[in-house]
């Protein structure tokens, strides 16, 4: 199968200190693959690359074979590179509704339209409400989105980026700090996007029982650099991986 | 409710000033309640709007026919100018973008007393109306109905998918920009926009005075309007409007008090105090506050957690 | 009179509104002008407030040193309280606000004491007399008490247009006698540090430097502190009122000119000026524009008694143009062309006073209005 | 047991939201206390409204025998209970060394001899002592928001998530500094990773819906099943 | 040269003037992030009771301390009344502060009079010394010195205390640094005090300058110490030097080389910075 997304020497440094260091890799199409590496490794940065947030200092990026390096990350999401963030990264003071609502307009190409009233596009509501069903959200569908607990925040991100429906999904710890009930709940939302076909899945997670349920491959990233790269059970069984960052517990 | 027809002609000046402020604030809210972005010169672009009448009506005869030219010389020359300030100053963040515009209005200032030839300098020249605005009713009407259409425009592009977007700019501009939406567009039409509405209010402003001079170009008039928005409540639309209202009658009537008792020939000092007691009862304008009484929006938040922290910090100390 | 029916009451009564800036940056002068006008009136009444059978009534109104306002006040002046009169006001940008309404409502403005010189200049209207002086008046008595032939001047003024009309003025009417130009300074009007223009100055070697001032920012500490005096330069300017004399301490010596200090101008009307004030007032003697302010006053009284109490424009246009009436400043008379009222300046020298420890103006020598007359600039 | 932190029928409001119902549990002294429940159940607003940072609308709060309800958030910290907020709490602005200098109380040697236990067990944190707090990664801020508050000493440390977006290795890292921590300061923990809780913690107490609704010992609660499917959703 | 050192050192002066006003302002904007039009409000009262102290006492030192004085006082006030309510909205801030300008300004009158008024140097520090053919005015020597020695104790006090950090720290999240043990509270009503008490000195050192007060100063050069705080960068005190002495000189040099421009020259200044410097010439740093 081919690659959608394709990394060539992909570097940035800040300052002095490399945080992505010549990194390789191709992503297959409608696959799922994950990226493992201790904290502070580049991941986090890899996915700021490859959706734009950051440009490289060096190396490019390519998707489906159009160099996208110099693209802006508007761009980028509109060809259909969508992500998730780390640090949840919502509109605070609008509702619930509405921050899905904004993604679901972006995604209809809804953009410049000044003259009409956006509750003519019922559609965009619809499908809005739709998504928050998915990650157990409907309730909180009108409530102020600064005033969700932690946990609801994270399912408020990720229907967001559903809404966006792009080829390629970039999910940065999509779990973290969610509880132990709707972790395998959301992991369930996860694997059907992933029966589905359609889309590709990229992951960044710590949690190591995830990883080794949903990938078909794992990228190892260490100080910036892409030191393994296969299927999870080969990572795991990997030396390097496990003194490097899976430390004694597991 | 606004009177529709009012008579007696000195009435009627007071309202088409509040009429134009309300269009001037409105402007103005555009670009602070929607999308987010505080500006210290938005007079700059009333000041091109009344110099540009002014001059035509006082190079040319003074018909209607002139008067449109001056109006398409006007909104031309401010979203010309609009768009670079909106291009140049977009990398700014806050406090920077305020300070920058503060400077471009104050070049403009300095231009408009420079440019003696043109302008006459700081005390400004007066000009001749076409024969319909000189009837001041119909002057009035004319005001009023620009009002309620700019209104009633504005309301529907804020309310449209797009007026969405630049709320969510407000509230976070990069994950906006990673829904795909390219916020330098947005930025820039919201402030041609705004440029745009302020300058026509400016063109009214030059007509009910038959004069211009320097002032249009100074900052107290972006601190009025900046007031008037806050007042009314930002973001809200109809708050400009009744913040205009207020601070013009607010000023009228305590100014008018003078008469009244010496101690109210200091009336300035009301008036601060009435800025200061907005804050303290309409944190969030008087608009916003009301608004929020009746829905549950987070705005309302705010406030009662104001309320809390200064019921503890009491108890406390 | 609210027991007299309304109908007879406008027409029995003559109506004067007054704008002022009874607020704001230029309050000081706007009290002024009220205290003047109001014993004008007194005085040309002889305290009936009664003119050719007719009650003259007057309304004060605070223009805020802003246009917008100043165009509102005199639109209630003129439509509510239906005035025959306006008077006004502190500000060339207030007047200009408000000189077209005059015109509009065929009503005479007396303009007092603003002073740009476009008022009866370029913005002139038929409606518009002024018993204020104007910027080239002003320049031209500077003129008149410093330069002759082969005199080297420079000139220091503000970077807006009061400044470069009075240069301007100043600068033609020196030539004319004679005086050489040797250096044009225009500084911020806001700026706090002038020793860069001085510094200027001071190397053209000027015989005088006229100093242009209308702002609280003074340059005269740093004329001093640059010892423009001891390479030779002699400072002169306008006396403006009271509240600056202390700052014009460091230019004791100092030739030039004012408008008016209670002490200078001798005559019967003055004197009355200056006692009743010092009466009425806590025996403050009368300041720059309190004498305009009456005047302004004098003037209105005068032109009634010509038209027997007849209010209309025309009729009163009619009268008004060359009429010459008295004031404390002497005679002053309205010239026909643009209705520029011409009057008495006075030269003067800045001197020590026993009664204050600031300085005053002592008189040099009275220029007569003829002498001091301005270009017609409104063709 | 002497018990250092109590808390007694707390209920509190976020705006005109009730979210805090009937909060009580008693914190033993040198043990971990667990606070588990799911996702918006109020764990995070209890530590909240222990520090201060919301108002008991009801109930009380004792800390060494001392009501502390409703009394400024510094006055609570002076007294000697740190917090690592959920959130992190990093100030993003200032550099990992001015985030570490602020939170400083004291400049002596003990506070020395801590700061290099810190630094020795997140060497990361050293590496970037001039970058900006605001620049770390995710797990890297996670750190710096722990040694912060391991750099006093402290007789009570509330923590929120703690192993939340770090690599099981410095979970591990955690885990033990936390049990090296018990001998001089009594913890409060709220967790969701499982595993890490039941490692370090002594007793537990399930929030639920803003109330606390069942408490015991840590090892019991690996067998009670039918507890771990009521109020926590797994088997 | 001679005339080029005179610029320098009138430049100079005015630039450590304009320095005095912002260095409360770098306190009150820069660190602690509040839009506080009311700064102009401090400077005149700080003028017009140093002023009235120093007349009536004829002590210079008087009117100092009465200024600084005034200053710390109308800063606890300003502090606890209108300010701390508004603590992180912007918006808020502009009005509220703006209404307290209005009544500061507005008192002035009602306690002082409407006029405006003459103000001369204490005898030690009017007049200039001449050296070769300089001429150096005294009084802007002694400005010189007061903004040197401002300058240098706020920097050894924000350098070797952990104020400065408090300060930014409380701005940036209030409730994690309260649940550091800090009154940040308190820390902010004593900066914002010690900002207000700056304004206050520089208010009555301004007036000796000047040669006049008047209650509309006020506003004026509070913009002018918005521009410097910003040119500078947000927060740094070498910063505000640094654009005080730069918007000073380049007001000097301008009104020499290109008095056309004079006019113009602080906005220019100020555009072509943020232009190229959208952070402002000096970043925060410890
Ligand atoms: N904007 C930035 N400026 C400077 N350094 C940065 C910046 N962003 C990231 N870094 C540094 O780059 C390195 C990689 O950070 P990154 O966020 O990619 O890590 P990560 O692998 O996602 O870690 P984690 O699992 O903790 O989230 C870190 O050392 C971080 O401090
Ligand atoms: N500012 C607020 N306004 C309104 N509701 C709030 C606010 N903050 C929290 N809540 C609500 O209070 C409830 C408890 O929130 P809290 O953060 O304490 O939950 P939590 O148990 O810590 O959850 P999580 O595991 O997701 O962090 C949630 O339902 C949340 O939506
Ligand atoms: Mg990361
Ligand atoms: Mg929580």
């Amino acid at each position: 199968m081919a690659a959608i997304l394709e990394t060539k020497d992909l570097s940035i440094a800040f300052g002095g200190h490399v945080a992505v260091d010549r990194v390789s890799v191709q992503i297959t199409e409608k696959k799922f693959t994950s990226i493992i590496g201790p904290n502070g490794a580049g991941k986090t940065t890899f996915f700021n690359l490859l959706s734009g947030q950051l440009s490289p200092t060096n190396g490019s990026i390519y998707f489906k074979n159009h160099d996208i390096t110099k693209l802006s990350t508007t761009e980028r999401t509109r060809m259909g590179i969508g992500r998730s963030f780390q640090i949840t990264n919502v509109f605070p003071k609008l509702t619930v509704l509405e921050n899905v609502r904004l993604a679901v307009q972006s995604q209809a190409k809804v953009r410049y339209h000044m003259l009409s009233h956006y509750l003519h596009y019922k559609k965009f509501e619809e499908r809005a409400y739709e998504l928050l069903e998915v990650v157990f959200l409907k309730d909180k569908a009108k409530s102020i989105a600064v005033n969700l607990a932690h946990g609801e925040k994270r399912k408020l991100e990720i229907a967001m980026l559903l809404a966006l429906d792009t080829e390629i999904m970039l999910l940065d710890e999509p779990t973290a700090g969610m509880s132990l009930e709707e972790v395998p709940a959301i992991i369930d939302v996860i694997n059907k996007i992933k029966q589905q076909g359609e889309q590709t899945i990229v992951l960044i997670e710590h949690k190591m029982d995830m990883i080794m349920g949903l990938s078909d491959e794992v990228l190892v990233l260490y100080h910036g650099e892409l030191i393994a790269q296969g299927s999870p059970h080969e990572i795991v069984e990997n030396e390097t991986v496990q003194s490097a960052y899976l430390g004694g517990g597991v | 409710m606004v009177p529709f027809i009012l008579t007696g002609r000195s009435m009627q000046f007071i309202f088409i000033q509040i009429f134009i402020f309300a269009i001037f604030a409105m402007s103005y809210d555009i670009l602070l309640g929607f999308t987010g972005i505080i500006s210290f010169g938005h007079v700059m672009f009333f000041g091109i709007g009344a110099y540009s009448t002014a001059i035509t009506m006082s190079k040319f005869d003074s018909t209607i026919g002139s008067f449109l030219f001056g109006v398409v010389i006007a909104v031309i020359l401010a979203a010309f100018v609009s768009f670079i300030v909106g291009v140049l100053t977009l990398r700014l963040k806050s406090h920077f973008y305020a300070m920058l515009t503060l400077a471009l209005a104050g070049l403009f200032l300095v231009a408009a007393e420079k440019w003696r030839t043109l302008t006459g300098g700081n005390d400004g020249f007066t000009f001749r109306l076409p024969e319909i605005f000189r009837d001041s009713q119909s002057m009035y009407m004319f005001c009023l109905l620009s009002l309620i259409l700019i209104f009633f425009g504005l309301r529907r592009f804020t309310k449209s998918p797009f007026g969405r977007v630049l709320m969510a700019i407000r509230e976070n501009e990069n994950r906006t920009e990673s829904l795909g939406y390219k916020i330098v567009h947005y930025k820039v039409i919201a402030s041609v926009v705004a440029g745009v509405v302020a300058s026509f209010a400016g063109v009214l402003y030059a007509l009910s005075l038959r004069f211009v001079n320097t002032g249009v170009f100074a900052t107290d008039l972006t601190i009025d309007v900046l007031l008037m928005t806050i007042i009314g409540g930002v973001g809200t639309l109809v708050g400009p409007i009744l913040g205009a209202g207020l601070v013009e009658f607010a000023h009228h009537w305590l100014s008018g008090l003078a008469d009244v008792h010496w101690i109210f020939e200091r009336w300035i000092i009301l008036y601060g105090t009435v800025y200061i007691l907005v804050v303290i009862f309409f944190p969030l304008g008087i608009v916003g506050t009301i608004q929020s009484r009746f829905s549950n929006r987070p705005l309302k938040g705010l406030r009662d957690n104001r309320k809390a922290n200064e019921n503890k910090g009491r108890r406390a100390s | 009179g609210d027991s007299e029916g309304a109908s007879s009451e406008t027409k029995d009564t003559v109506k004067v509104g007054v704008l002022i800036s009874a607020t704001g940056a230029l309050e000081t002068y706007g009290g002024m002008t009220e205290r003047g006008f109001k014993l004008g009136m007194e005085y040309a009444t002889d305290g009936t407030m009664e003119v050719a059978g007719k009650k003259i009534e007057y309304i004060f109104e605070d223009t805020e040193t802003d246009p917008t306002i100043a165009r509102q006040k005199a639109l209630k002046l003129l439509e509510d309280d239906e005035v025959d009169f306006l008077v006004g006001s502190s500000s060339s940008g207030d007047t200009l606000a408000v000189t077209p309404l005059a015109e509009e409502y065929e009503k005479i403005m007396i303009v007092e004491p603003a002073a740009a010189d476009s008022i009866t200049g370029s913005e002139y209207n038929d409606y518009v007399f002024r018993t204020a002086r104007n910027s080239s008046q002003d320049a031209i008595a500077a003129a008149a008490a410093v330069a002759g032939e082969g005199v080297k001047i420079a000139t220091l003024a503000p970077d807006y247009s009061f400044g470069h009309d009075g240069a301007k003025a100043f600068i033609e009417a020196a030539e004319e006698l004679g005086a050489e130009l040797v250096h044009e300074e225009y500084a911020d009007q806001a700026a706090t540090d002038f020793t860069a223009n001085i510094q200027k100055i001071i190397e053209k070697k000027p015989d005088y430097l006229f100093v242009v001032w209308s702002g609280a920012n003074t340059p005269w500490n740093q004329i001093v502190d640059m010892r423009v005096e001891e390479q030779g330069i002699k400072v002169t300017t306008g006396v403006a009122d009271n509240a600056t004399l202390p700052s014009m301490k460091p230019l004791v010596g100092m030739e030039g000119f004012t408008l008016y200090y209670h002490t200078l101008p001798d005559n019967e009307v003055n004197d009355w000026l200056v006692e009743e004030h010092k009466k009425q007032y806590d025996g403050e003697a009368p300041d720059l524009f309190t004498a305009g302010g009456m005047s302004s006053a004098l003037a209105i009284v005068e032109a009634l008694k010509q038209t027997d109490g007849d209010t209309d424009g025309a009729t009163l246009i009619e009268a008004m143009e060359g009429m010459s009436f008295e004031t404390p400043k002497g005679t002053m008379t309205f010239r026909p062309e643009d209705h520029q009222a011409l009057q008495e300046m006075y030269s003067v020298t800045l001197e020590e006073s026993d009664e204050f420890d600031y300085p005053v103006p002592v008189l040099k020598r009275v220029l007569t209005p003829e002498e001091t007359a301005p270009p017609i600039m409104n063709e | 047991m002497e018990s250092l932190l109590e808390l007694k029928q707390v209920e509190a409001f976020i705006q005109h939201y009730h979210i805090l119902h009937d909060i009580s549990f008693e914190v033993p002294k040198s043990e971990v206390t667990v606070l588990l429940g799911r996702n918006g159940a109020g764990k995070t607003t209890t530590l909240r409204t222990i520090m201060g940072l919301n108002q008991v609308s009801k109930g009380t709060v004792r800390f060494k025998g001392e009501e502390i309800s409703n009394r400024s958030t510094h006055q609570i910290a002076k007294r000697g209970i740190g917090y690592v907020p959920e959130d992190q709490g990093i100030f993003n602005g200032l550099t990992v060394g001015e985030n570490m200098r602020v939170a400083m109380k004291k400049e002596d040697e003990e506070t020395t001899k801590r700061m290099e236990w810190v630094l020795e067990l997140f060497p990361d944190l050293k590496k970037f002592w001039k970058k900006e707090g605001g620049q770390l990664s995710g797990g890297q801020k996670q750190m710096l928001a722990i040694s912060r508050a391991y750099v006093n000493r402290n007789d009570l440390l509330l923590i929120d998530e703690p192993s939340k977006g770090l690599a099981p290795i410095i979970v591990d890292k955690v885990t033990e500094s936390i049990q090296q921590m018990k001998e001089q300061t009594t913890i409060v923990l709220v967790e969701q990773n499982f595993m890490m809780a039941s490692n370090i913690g002594d007793h537990f107490y399930i929030i639920d819906d803003g109330a606390t609704v069942h408490h015991g010992k840590m090892e019991e609660l690996k067998e009670d099943k039918i507890t771990m499917k009521k109020y926590l959703g797994i088997a | 040269m001679d005339l080029l050192i005179s610029l320098v050192i009138n430049g100079l002066a005015t630039g450590m003037l304009i320095f005095l006003l912002a260095a409360g302002l770098t306190l009150i904007f820069g660190l602690m992030s509040v839009l506080n039009f009311a700064h102009g409000g401090l400077f005149i009262w700080g003028a017009y009771t140093g002023v009235w102290v120093f007349q009536m006492s004829n002590s210079f030192i008087l009117g100092i301390i009465a200024a600084i004085s005034i200053g710390l006082l109308l800063g606890l006030v300003t502090e606890r009344l209108i300010v701390r309510p508004v603590y992180g909205n912007h918006i808020q801030q502009i009005l509220i502060t703006l209404g307290f300008m209005l009544v500061l300004q507005e008192l002035i009158k009602v306690v002082f009079g409407p006029d405006q008024k003459a103000v001369f140097p204490p005898d030690i520090l009017a007049g200039s010394f001449i050296v070769g053919d300089i001429v150096l005015i005294k009084y802007r020597l002694f400005i010189i010195a007061i903004g040197i020695l401002i300058f240098v104790i706020s920097t050894i006090i924000l350098k070797k205390s952990r104020i400065g950090l408090i300060v930014r720290a409380g701005v940036m999240d209030k409730e994690m640094i309260q649940s550091l043990g800090i009154n940040i509270k308190l820390v902010f009503m004593l900066v914002f005090m010690v900002g207000a008490g700056l304004a206050g000195l520089s208010g009555v050192l301004h007036s000796v300058y000047s040669g006049v007060i008047y209650a509309e100063m006020g506003l004026e050069f509070s913009i002018l110490a918005f521009i410097v705080v910003v040119i500078g960068g947000m927060g740094s005190f070498s910063g505000s030097l640094f654009a005080a002495i730069l918007v000073g000189l380049a007001q000097a040099f301008m009104a020499y080389y290109v008095p056309a421009l004079s006019l113009a020259v602080n906005m220019l200044l100020m555009t072509i910075v943020l232009i190229f410097r959208p952070q402002g010439l000096f970043q925060v740093k410890g």
